[in-house]
């Protein structure tokens, strides 16, 4: 037999080609990823530690005879809001708090959009037409308004059901774009291949299309964390957020709306919305070099 | 080498580098070259044997932040490289027309046809719209489109592929450049369509008495349309001449194997000759030994020369390196 | 006696906030006073008294909208205003003679038929009123004109001198000494242009233009442009029969909550009503001067001992609830540090009301009765000897031994009422007593309001406040029969003190003061309804207002403005 | 074309009326309604009950949505029990309101979003690109109430440059003195909402330049010798606002549902802070009218930003 | 019996338009079209760009649904799902693609690609499954190492290889492959047409080769047939086809290919101008009235052509 002889593997540098360490990889040549990183993972470590730390009662219990206190006055750093609590437990505990809400959103829209957005894009017709006006329809739907009545309607209002509602009105976007990067991954010859190999439809689904959308799934994530928080904010501002008893930069930001507090002790909503800031910029600057790097890669 | 006269362009020691990392690499490394009027060159090879950077090096299309060429381009007196900006736009177009392979990603998708080529004459001509206009619909007649009072109007994504890539030459040829490059104009179009704008561009080549760059992989083409072949590999032209000679008399190991592998060659084996190994890529091909020492490990390294150059084997044909003279296929020496 | 439930304002300190001006410079005639007034949303804008249902829509007529009655600084209602009233005891009538001079805007006269129409556009059905009361119903005849069975006339109003004469005399079924007072519920105060509007259909009259865009009034001031929902332009009204009104314009203009203490601070407008925490940021700017006045609400702790049973329109206790038991109620009372929220959140602006008569109400008001004073051994003696007995998670059982979790429901509020609430919870806390939020948080007004009226047995406690008419009466808000006794406390005691407060016997006014006192003293003892905080009304005022007054007397057409 | 618009219309219908029933029932399911918030001690609570059947309040729910849904069949959307008077005239005074604004408010945001995105996406990698972009992402990441305020106090109180309340001048008089009064009102929010607008627009046509740039056909033009300029400001940028072209639909709409919170810090009457109180007061019909304007609008920015794409993008067929 | 027989196929696309977005027309990507493969040939399908090739080739692997019409493997009609579950059919017909990049989940190591139809349809213990994947890259000709690499880390023909290994893995009867060497470069497409030879030859695999390239499909195929507009014009041997061509379209497809014999250009182009202006004029009458193609007349025991009268062999050329 005439075999061919040519074995050496052309010599392509090797890319690990999983989502996740291409990503790593990728980032390792941004420096303005890796500061990103760095300083959420800094926040991160700070709220979770400080989480534990930090007993429940700091954030509940009020001392008004110390309210209102500004920065460094009596050993609160940041000052006190006007229950006498110290800002910077009340602003660890309160970005924990953001942040897992933030994150718990995502992960629910993530999970729902993934799994509708592929199997529509992955089945097409009729179900995908059906699936598609569902969430055309939910686009209409007034988000704001509908989160609104809905957390009024729920008995026992808690982090829960708000993660519980926001969720319901954030897996159309996610839905979407998974969908269309299904529908163009799906004229990929590999599916067809998958297909003639026997392989069934829900295993090419995850199994094979997923891992494909994997960076655009982990940079949609992140981006929808960051946008997450700004939700809860924006509900906390209108009377419709979290109970006071737990923290978030939403509650804090409010704070702000307190005509009162605003110029006269910013200490109570700017380092909360300073926070926020930096926290959305660094998860944003991450979430797009995440993006560069998925997108390097498919350029190779 | 053609008189003067008759020589449009001529190419020396171009070296073309590209950037990778920190490093740059010659992907046209020391291709010497002449086009003359009333002739069409075909440069062969495979993918990645750097046929398109030398065609982007002559038109000076390179993103020259992460490109370093160096040698000569010159036309008429003018040596292209290093050109400034306002000169080679003044050329582009004006004398040097360029086609390219993918004739729906090359045409902007929201100006309407007439308006695209009407944009070569804007800038190289003082005709005034009404003349542009109707210089235009002259092309698209001249190029073989049916109607070209409505093509005129129409949007890119209107056409069907062998009236787009009509449409890119129309734009070529717009200013009668005396130099056209086609790179790959056919790859993408059927055989049928191919045989006709292969016949379209020797039309025009007669009518205008223009030089053609004419890039391909397909040796069919080249055989039916080039009056000189370079055949290029790994950055290097390792043999050039007329079509004739290079059909009829290959010299240099890689053509005579390219040839062989071409499944309509009559041979007997049922088997197609199959070339060892796989051509290098852009870090890989920096070598001063032969490029392609690697592919025919049978012939003996001392067949090759220790710095190849090209050698005149007889008026025009050239063959780099001196393994061509003891070069033989695998299975003939064992035969 | 009534009032409403509003989360802001009121008091009684003896702090030494003026409640007038005292600029004695001398007026510039034809001055613009600029009015402006906090509001979240923009206003409603329905210019008739019988058809608005909030203070808003009034507060921005109050230059033109004048009522009837002329009150002394004790709301007691005195001649002099544009009519004047006399109460028969013995024929139940009340006489109301218009002074003659009296015009509306457009020049015609106030007359009889004016006075009539109002009534008539509270009880007809069609104009959906809800100013159409039990109290109002003493009126004879009123309820079968409601009912369309007297056609077009109120037997009980009548016009000795004709639709277009000067006197109307109103029959009441029962005289109450409270009818001396304004505000007090059973009579209106106010009058309609019936020459103006007769051409409006009851069901329309709520959204016509006359009512919203053009209204008249023949108070001191007229309007003469208007910006739906935002700013009112006030001219002065020359019918007026008063004196000649001071200002030559006055504007009016709605501005959000965010920036009202930056605007007050600036001196933004010549008049801006004032939250009582913007006090401290204010009181030092030159541009204003702060004018305040101890206000007639309070707010409250109270419990839910029992519903209200619709069908016979009584209230009824249960002996089952939580809090039936008085000592609970009294721990609660001596656990909220009240007097110091007041000092820290309300400083110079708020303290502990003592009683559920404000101080504002001056001779009514018993001062003998002294606030539940911040005790926490004291409290928690009272629970341990009652028998709820502390477990050893620290919080108290019921007396059966059971655990115990009280639910407390409130609204929600800004960051002060939390700290507030904060600290109470803490509080009950410390004594054992497990409090939590009803619905796990605070719930917005229409829900707080929906559990209070729906009979909702989903909370043990709740805290509000009351906002009172100028006629002090509790007998709306704590009587038997009261749907705003949400308590639902019912006692014989309690019934007799009320029925006495309006009794024929009070209209000798010692002995209404006496069962004012034994009411209040009675109250104090049972803790059905503890008193809690009371802040003060504030105004910043600009320097250049002069004759300014936040006295219950003050007229509009005093005010005047200076260099 | 317009058989297409017809027909996406024609679709629009039971979108709407699907919204209509969903916010109805769950506005219906909200604890208390339009009078629990209003009962005061002045009024009495059989009267209160006896209005509530008057409106039909007690009625079962269904009887009540087609009720309402009948009487929209014929161009009544029923009376704000808050406001007293009919939804239709308070939502087409508060609409217009926010209507103007919100335009003013994208044009600018245009003007601002368009320049910023080209000069990103043209320079980028500069240190100018990485100044815009941390704009558009600090934008974003700021709550926007912080950012009102905060410019309110500036330029309304401390600078006073703009007036700080309403949407007109009281004493603003006459058609063209009315109409500067109310420009004067909305430059100042208009102007804010423009900033935080921006942020898509830049964020887009920033990567569309990039992307476009390294296209075929720019190649071609540039083989074609068209000078540098013309390439950019003809080409890269022409394709590049495309996906903008899309976008404006979703841009009003966004605008108009975002005027919430630029209504209350400004006390600027319009629909979004309607839509808010008439949630906190129960008041259905208004509620329920203002969701579906919400609807029909974001699906009319939607159909709007189809025709755009169609006009400017001849890849897209309308037939 | 052939291994499969291919009988009136059609597929057809709708096309919807109008108000209502109902269905108006239909893309007649494949219309009616017959033909049989035997067992360990190699089956050519020719045709120009959008002529319905590829529609072909899924509609056998089952990639499209059959508007109508029957493939017979076996004698049962496997565009019945149940009938391709009872047949094993998935598992003996097996598809190679045009591109071979696409063709290979890039996130996949070569290893879990070729092993896919394995684990799908023979359960072996991993270990046999590794010794499974390594005679078969051993058979395309792959290092063994190459197992744990990834796609993008080999060149177009060594993917291309790969993908061949993974059609042969579980021994098909039958291998689609739809233009598997259009994307290579002419050293690499020799490798791959011998590769693929070479396995025909071991395991007795026919194949359907789709290409528009008529001279790979003239070193491959001993029958084929030309396709256009969806069905065929002229169906024949190698011989048949290319030495006595009787379709117009046919005759035009073989002029137009450029020959490699500089001598005769001229000669070539002055024929295929002849032929060219011959199409122009006569394709009347090779076409029905709406331009549809005519049905097959049988003019040899081995060809057939879509024309109206039978012309006696080689009358025309
Ligand atoms: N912009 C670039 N940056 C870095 N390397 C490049 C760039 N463009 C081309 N190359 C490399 O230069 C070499 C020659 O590429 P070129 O495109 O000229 O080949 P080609 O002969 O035209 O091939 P094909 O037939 O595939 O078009 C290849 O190895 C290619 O990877
Ligand atoms: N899913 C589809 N919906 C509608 N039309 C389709 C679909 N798939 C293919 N077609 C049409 O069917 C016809 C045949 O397509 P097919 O891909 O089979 O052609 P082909 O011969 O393989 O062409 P190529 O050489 O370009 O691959 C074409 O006109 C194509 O546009
Ligand atoms: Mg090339
Ligand atoms: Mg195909």
């Amino acid at each position: 037999m005439d075999k061919v002889s040519d074995t050496e593997a052309v010599t392509i540098p090797a890319n690990p080609p999983s989502g996740f360490k291409v990503v790593l990889r990728e980032l390792r040549h941004d420096k303005g990823a890796i500061v990103a990183v760095v300083v959420v993972a800094l926040i991160l470590l700070t709220t979770i530690i400080g989480g534990f730390v930090i007993p429940h009662s700091d954030l509940v219990d009020a001392n008004i005879l110390d309210r209102l206190g500004a920065p460094g006055v009596n050993g609160h750093i940041l000052g006190t809001d006007s229950s006498g609590r110290d800002i910077l437990k009340y602003l660890i505990v309160g970005a924990r708090n953001s942040i897992g809400i933030g994150v718990s959103v995502a992960v629910i829209t993530e999970v729902l959009g993934i799994i509708i957005g592929i199997t529509a894009g992955y089945f097409g017709g009729i179900l995908d037409e059906v699936v598609m006006r569902v969430v055309d329809f939910f686009m209409v739907l007034p988000t704001l308004l509908m989160i609104i009545i809905l957390v009024t309607i729920v008995p026992n209002f808690n982090a829960l059901s708000l993660i519980l509602i926001i969720s319901s009105f954030g897996w159309m976007g996610t839905t979407r774009l998974i969908r269309s990067a299904v529908l163009s991954q799906s004229e990929r010859d590999y599916v067809a291949a998958a297909k003639t190999s026997g392989t069934p439809s829900w295993k090419i689904m995850f199994g094979e299309v997923m891992p494909n959308i994997s960076s655009l799934i982990i940079t949609d994530f992140v981006l929808a964390v960051a946008g997450n928080i700004g939700v809860e904010t924006g509900l906390s501002y209108l009377g419709f957020g979290l109970p006071p008893d737990t923290p978030s930069l939403g509650t804090m930001i409010a704070y702000a709306n307190d005509p009162d507090l605003i110029l006269n002790s910013p200490w109570m909503w700017l380092p909360a919305a300073l926070l926020l800031l930096v926290l959305t910029l660094s998860i944003n600057a991450f979430g797009n070099a995440l993006r560069r790097a998925a997108d390097s890669r498919q350029r190779t | 080498m053609d008189k003067p006269e008759n020589q449009l362009l001529d190419i020396q020691h171009l070296h073309t580098a590209f950037r990778v990392g920190d490093d740059f690499y010659d992907a046209v490394e020391d291709v010497n070259l002449t086009l003359n009027r009333d002739e069409i060159l075909a440069i062969v090879g495979e993918s990645g044997s750097g046929k398109s950077t030398l065609a982007t090096s002559v038109i000076g299309l390179h993103n020259l932040q992460n490109t370093k060429i160096t040698g000569d381009i010159l036309y008429n007196d003018l040596n292209l490289v290093g050109l400034n900006e306002t000169l080679y736009n003044r050329i582009r177009g004006n004398d040097i027309g360029m086609i390219f392979q993918d004739p729906l990603a090359a045409l902007n998708p929201l100006m309407r046809i007439g308006e695209q080529i009407g944009e070569t004459l804007l800038y190289h001509t003082k005709l005034n719209k009404e003349e542009r206009d109707h210089r235009v619909l002259e092309l698209l007649g001249q190029v073989g489109i049916p109607n070209p009072v409505r093509v005129f109007k129409q949007y890119p994504h209107e056409l069907s592929g062998g009236m787009r890539q009509r449409v890119v030459i129309a734009i070529a040829i717009a200013c009668k450049p005396p130099i056209l490059i086609a790179d790959e104009p056919t790859t993408a179009l059927d055989v049928t369509i191919q045989a006709q704008i292969l016949d379209l561009l020797e039309n025009i080549q007669q009518e205008t008495h223009s030089g053609i760059i004419l890039i391909t992989h397909d040796l069919g083409v080249v055989a039916e349309t080039a009056d000189r072949v370079a055949v290029m590999y790994a950055g290097q032209i390792v043999e050039q001449g007329t079509v004739q000679a290079i059909f009829e008399h290959p010299l240099h190991p890689y053509t005579r194997s390219l040839l062989r592998s071409m499944p309509q060659a009559d041979n007997d084996s049922d088997d197609l000759y199959v070339i060892e190994g796989t051509v290098p890529d852009l870090k890989h091909m920096q070598t001063d030994d032969c490029r392609f020492a690697a592919r025919i490990p049978w012939i003996p390294a001392s067949a090759h020369e220790a710095h190849p150059t090209m050698h005149e084997v007889e008026p025009g044909h050239f063959v780099r390196c001196t393994c061509y003279k003891t070069f033989h296929f695998n299975d003939e020496a064992e035969a | 006696g009534s009032g409403s439930k509003s989360s802001s304002s009121s008091n009684s300190s003896t702090s030494t906030l003026a409640q007038a001006t005292t600029n004695k410079k001398a007026t510039v005639k034809g001055a613009t006073f600029k009015f402006g007034y906090q509001l979240v949303s923009p206003f409603k804008g329905v210019f008739a008294n019988e058809l608005s249902t909030e203070a808003t829509d009034t507060d921005i007529s109050q230059f033109g909208n004048e009522p009837l009655f002329k009150v002394n600084d004790s709301y007691q209602i005195v001649d002099g205003g544009a009519a004047n009233l006399k109460l028969d005891d013995s024929a139940k009538t009340a006489t109301i003679t218009i002074n003659p001079n009296v015009k509306w805007s457009d020049g015609k006269p106030l007359v009889a038929e004016d006075i009539v129409y109002a009534y008539k556009i509270i009880a007809n059905p069609k104009s959906q009123s809800q100013r159409y009361t039990g109290a109002l119903q003493n009126i004879v005849g009123l309820t079968e004109y409601h009912d369309g069975k007297s056609g077009d006339n109120i037997s009980g109003i009548t016009t000795p001198d004709g639709e277009n004469g000067k006197t109307v005399v109103i029959k009441f079924k029962e005289m109450k000494p409270g009818m001396k007072f304004s505000g007090n519920g059973y009579f209106w105060e106010n009058a309609e242009p019936y020459h103006y509007l007769k051409d409006v259909a009851f069901d329309k009259l709520i959204s016509s233009d006359k009512v919203r865009k053009n209204p008249i009034f023949f108070g001191p001031y007229k309007i003469s442009k208007m910006v739906s929902g935002q700013s009112i332009e006030w001219v002065p009204n020359t019918y007026y029969y008063g004196d000649k009104p001071q200002l030559g314009k006055i504007t009016v203009e709605v501005i959000s909550p965010n920036q009202a203490p930056t605007a007050a601070a600036q001196g933004k407008y010549d008049y801006l009503g004032i939250g009582p925490t913007s006090y401290a940021k204010i009181k030092d700017s030159k541009n204003v001067k702060v004018l305040g006045r101890d206000s007639l609400s309070y707010s409250y702790m109270t419990f839910n001992l029992g519903k209200y049973d619709a069908a016979k329109s009584t209230n009824v206790m249960d002996d089952k609830k939580l809090f039936a038991d008085k000592n609970l109620r009294l721990a609660v009372a001596y656990a909220m540090n009240v007097a110091q929220v007041a000092e820290k959140i309300y400083p110079n602006t708020g303290s502990q009301s003592s009683t559920l008569i404000p101080a504002a109400f001056g001779k009514y008001h018993d001062k003998s009765v002294k606030a539940y004073a911040y005790d926490l051994s004291k409290a928690e003696k009272l629970l341990d000897d009652a028998g709820y007995k502390k477990g050893s998670d620290g919080y108290r059982t019921d007396k059966n031994g059971k655990k115990m979790t009280i639910r407390w429901l409130t609204t929600t509020g800004n960051s002060n009422t939390d700290a507030i609430n904060q600290t109470y919870m803490q509080a009950f806390k410390k004594i054992g007593l497990h409090v939590v939020y009803a619905t796990g948080k605070p719930v917005d007004f229409s829900v707080y309001q929906d559990k209070l009226t729906s009979g909702s047995n989903d909370y043990d406690m709740f805290d509000g406040s009351w906002s009172l008419s100028s006629e002090p009466s509790p007998s709306d808000l704590y009587s038997a029969s009261a749907p705003f006794n949400f308590t639902h406390f019912v006692t014989a005691k309690n019934t007799e003190l009320l029925n006495n407060i309006d009794s024929q016997k009070a209209f000798d006014t010692s002995y209404r003061i006496d069962q004012f006192n034994q009411w209040q003293q009675y109250m104090h003892d049972e803790a059905y309804v503890i008193p809690t905080l009371t802040t003060k009304t504030l105004v910043a005022v600009s320097p250049q207002v002069k004759n300014l007054s936040l006295a219950p007397s003050a007229s509009w057409a005093d005010v005047a403005m200076t260099k | 074309m317009w058989k297409t618009i017809l027909r996406r219309i024609l679709i629009m219908i039971p979108q709407i009326l699907l919204l209509s029933v969903i916010v109805f029932f769950l506005a219906k399911l909200m604890p208390g309604d339009p009078f629990s918030g209003q009962i005061t001690p002045q009024m009495d609570p059989k009267q209160i009950d006896s209005l509530r059947r008057q409106l039909g309040l007690d009625d079962p729910l269904w009887t009540q949505y087609f009720r309402w849904i009948g009487n929209l069949f014929h161009g009544d959307l029923g009376m704000s029990y808050a406001y007293k008077r009919p939804v239709i005239s308070l939502i087409a005074e508060r609409a217009s309101n926010t209507i103007w604004l919100s335009l003013f408010a994208v044009i600018l945001t245009y003007l601002i979003g368009v320049p910023l995105g080209v000069l990103a996406g043209r320079f980028k990698g500069t240190r100018l690109d990485s100044g815009i972009s941390l704009y558009a992402y600090s934008v974003m990441a700021i709550p926007s109430f912080v950012f009102y305020l905060i410019a309110l106090l500036i330029f309304g109180y401390q600078l006073k440059w703009f007036p700080t309340t309403g949407s007109v001048a009281l004493d603003a008089s006459g058609g063209v003195g009315y109409i500067m009064s109310r420009l004067y009102h909305m430059v100042l929010p208009a102007i804010l909402q423009a900033f935080l607008g921006t942020t898509g627009i830049i964020l887009y046509l920033r990567s569309g330049i990039i992307d476009n740039s390294i296209e075929d056909y720019v190649r071609t033009a540039r083989a074609k010798g068209v000078p540098e300029k013309v390439i950019f400001n003809k080409h890269i940028l022409r394709n590049s606002l495309l996906p903008i072209a899309a976008f404006m639909g979703n841009t009003i709409t966004g605008l108009i549902s975002g005027s919430l919170f630029v209504e209350s810090v400004f006390s600027y009457p319009g629909m979004g802070k309607l839509a808010v109180d008439a949630m906190t007061t129960r008041d259905y019909a208004t509620m329920t009218s203002l969701t579906l304007l919400f609807g029909f609008l974001t699906l009319l920015g939607n159909l709007l930003s189809d025709i755009i794409m169609s006009i400017v993008d001849p890849r897209i067929r309308v037939e | 019996m052939a291994l499969i027989e291919i009988r009136d196929l059609k597929i057809h696309y709708p096309i919807r338009s109008g108000f209502f977005n109902r269905v108006t027309d239909h893309v007649l990507a494949v219309d009616g079209i017959n033909f049989d493969i035997e067992e360990g040939e190699t089956y050519g399908l020719i045709g120009e760009s959008g002529s319905g090739k590829s529609t072909t080739g899924k509609a056998i692997v089952g990639l499209e649904k059959a508007t109508s019409g029957q493939i017979l493997y076996k004698g049962e009609d496997v565009t019945k799902p149940r009938n391709r579950k009872k047949l094993q059919y998935n598992r003996d017909v097996q598809m190679i693609f045009q591109d071979s990049l696409s063709s290979l989940n890039p996130k996949k190591r070569i290893k879990d690609i070729i092993a896919e139809p394995i684990r799908n349809f023979e359960h072996l213990a991993p270990a046999d499954e590794t010794k499974r994947v390594q005679e078969l890259l051993d058979i395309v000709g792959m290092p063994a190492d190459a197992m744990y690499k990834y796609p993008h880390e080999f060149s177009g023909g060594q993917r291309q290889r790969i993908g061949i290994a993974r059609a042969v893995s579980t021994n098909p009867k039958l291998i689609v492959a739809d233009e598997p060497v259009s994307a290579l470069d002419l050293s690499v497409q020799a490798q791959v047409l011998n590769f693929m030879k070479e396995i025909q030859k071991e395991f007795n695999i026919s194949y359907l080769f789709i290409s528009h390239d008529l001279g790979v499909v003239k070193h491959m195929c001993r029958n084929m047939a030309i396709m256009t507009r969806g069905r065929f014009v002229e169906v024949g041997t190698r011989e048949d086809i290319y030495q006595h061509p009787q379709h117009i379209y046919t005759q035009r497809l073989l002029s137009a290919i450029p020959k490699i014999t500089p001598a005769s250009r001229m000669i070539d182009k002055s024929n295929r101008k002849r032929v060219e202006a011959l199409y122009q004029e006569e394709s009347s009458k090779y076409y029905g009235p709406d331009g549809k193609v005519l049905d097959l007349k049988q003019v040899s025991p081995t060809h057939s052509v879509a024309i109206q009268d039978p012309v006696v062999e080689g009358g025309q050329s």
